[in-house]
């Protein structure tokens, strides 16, 4: 059995295990999210972003992060990346503006670096 | 009774259904990608595999984490390509082969593997992409088999072990081996292969990670069965563990295996792109 | 450390749910059935365990054929008793023991278990009745332990071997073994014993093929693993397969075990009912 | 493995094995009464039967066996009693009338029977 040897003392710098104490943290965040399978729901949230937020019964953190745009804070406060995509669509941003956004650079830069490594 | 022709693997990027809806497969980002799929088409052609075993993983449209499984599978009349939430164009939908499916379900549940079979799965771009890669049109290409959609878990872990994934492969070749059907069976595993999409670690990509396993996917897949699961996110990328998907293909192919081609090509999009084709004996 | 302190099976048929709302167990047809349990409530009482692992299987609440595991495995704050069509009262929500259950399913998972993990999961009579028959006015029993639900399933063959059955439950041991805190942990086996509801052949019972099991689930669960799926309900009835659960629970007690309760009873309501208090050594 | 073993040969009789054969036949129906888990559709379905089973397509066979509160003829239609179970319960049907029903006995016949096996 891995557990509880290398699967849980390893340490990746910048990145976050989506694991079971993360999943807890971060339900109510992914369970907004993936309603955003539904048109009509990314248009609710659109339309008062508070109001869905609180339908969904987010933490203050998880609710600051998404007012401030901020992805690192949302996967803080536990938000899955699969199902923050979907959210980051909703704010029209691309994988590559989500890159740049975790990284202090901009889209281009992120895009420089992302053919770096070719 | 049933044969698996074959295996072939391909990164299913989002981009890259926007690429194709929009016919960028002659520009210049697009074209390095693009080109490694034409011998694939002409080996399609040629051997017109009855049904598509598409091994892929969900990224939150078919599962969500208040039921996740490990592995599911689909048994299904038909699969839908619903909203990902995107704005990706929706496919129509693919006919299944629920028949083989239940054959599929009955003996790997025999053989002690806990699947959760699914008679209703939405698929995503998981899905999708490769079958617009390989089948340009699909569904509507002449030749598009039947499909059956696999899934294993990559979002929330325990993500299941690489060993265990390629032990996968092997009861399910042992499964459709048994069908009593003549039909001609192509597995894919799609994913992968390096790449972050979330943190600060997001845009890693580890090429030389990409080619040792690339090189041992073909040949040799058991040592690859040595890489811990939190290995494989710190070299592959916390979305590389789409490589597992690889893995249970690999497992459906036996042992004897020809690489008849192969592409890699960095970067589309955020990912490592690879791309193999492998013919069973 | 945490410790297994002993298992208990009992029937869970929903007419037992209606029997307490209404305060029945004196009635001459309940009170041979109500008999098997007040040495079970001392056990409890004495014992006092801090979770309950409650192995049933869902009868179409939890999970429909879209979607249907193999294995599930509970991990919220807390399960709600909802709606399950026919009137019995529902209970309010039973609390959970989260912690405990993402360390199961890590642990499962590594061992080549196919989990799916539920962290939204509404639980049915097969879950409720035991534990109202174990801590009367559950949830709201003083001593009512955190409850972690467990699920296989019956509904859809193929259903799990029993002797997979057996090993989850081995694993399963293994996992709480390992469980770093001090807690004490006791695990349900609920359903059965035979019974058959559908077809002509409804209101089959088999005495001999039940007290057959409940001898060999004590002290030789071994040998039960050599009955195949479709024996098991040719002589268990179409129902009767709900003893996979048993056996679950079986494999999570040890191999030394002390027998401290039994009751069988034919019928409450159509099926033969089979209560255990088994200690762990 | 056991299957295509004793698992395919094995003959039960009076008992229909809900495989995967069976389940594909009755998808329809089985989701149907899946539905009335909730009060709401149980309602609906009690108002109009027939519209509630437009709706869920069910097949003619289906159709004609839940107009006729016939047991056996959902089963054949692959109906799994599971999920039937709440059908008999809008139907206001003891699980011992169920078995009645299907085994040509009046319910308290279908009680002595379950008696006499103790
Ligand atoms: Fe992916
Ligand atoms: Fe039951």
């Amino acid at each position: 059995m891995e557990q509880p040897g290398y699967d849980y003392h390893v340490d990746i710098p910048g990145t976050t295990i989506f694991d079971g104490r993360m999943a807890m943290k971060g339900y109510a965040l992914n369970k907004m999210c993936y309603s955003f399978n539904s048109r009509e729901n990314r248009e609710a949230f659109a339309a008062d972003e508070d109001a869905y937020m609180a339908n969904y019964r987010l933490s203050d953190a998880q609710r600051d992060a998404v007012r401030a745009r901020d992805i690192l804070g949302m996967i803080e406060a536990g938000g899955n990346i699969y199902y923050l995509a979907k959210l980051a669509g909703i704010f029209k941003l691309s994988v590559q503006d989500v890159g740049g956004l975790q990284t202090g650079r901009t889209t281009e830069e992120f895009q420089d670096f992302l053919n770096s490594q070719a | 009774m049933a044969r698996i022709l074959g295996g072939i693997t391909t990164s299913h990027i989002p981009a890259v259904g926007n690429a194709i809806a929009k016919n960028l497969q002659d520009d210049p980002y697009w074209k390095p990608f693009f080109d490694g799929y034409p011998k694939i088409h002409a080996w399609i052609k040629e051997q017109k595999p009855d049904v598509v075993i598409n091994i892929y993983n969900d990224h939150g449209l078919g599962f969500f984490l208040d039921r996740m499984p490990t592995f599911a599978i689909g048994a299904a009349h038909e699969y839908r390509n619903e909203d990902e939430g995107w704005g990706i164009p929706e496919l129509d939908p693919f006919p299944g082969a629920p028949e083989l499916s239940w054959h599929i379900i009955e003996s790997m549940v025999s053989d002690e593997f806990d699947i959760t079979s699914c008679q209703e799965l939405p698929v995503d771009h998981g899905f999708t992409v490769p079958m617009q890669l390989f089948w340009p049109g699909a569904p509507h290409n002449p030749d598009m088999p039947r499909a059956i959609p696999i899934s294993a878990n990559t979002v929330q872990h325990p993500i299941p072990t690489l060993k265990r994934a390629l032990d996968f492969g092997k009861a399910l070749r042992k499964a459709v081996l048994s069908y009593p059907e003549d039909i001609k069976v192509v597995v894919l595993g799609t994913g992968g292969l390096s790449h972050q999409l979330d943190g600060q670690r997001a845009g890693f990509i580890n090429k030389e990670f990409d080619l040792y396993c690339l090189e041992n996917i073909v040949s040799n897949p058991e040592v690859l069965t040595e890489i811990s699961r939190l290995e494989l996110v710190e070299k592959a990328g916390a979305q590389g563990t789409e490589f597992l998907m690889w893995m249970m293909m690999r497992g459906a192919l036996g042992d004897d295996v020809t690489e008849l081609t192969r592409n890699y090509h960095i970067p589309i999009s955020n990912t490592a792109a690879g791309t193999l084709l492998l013919e069973c004996a």
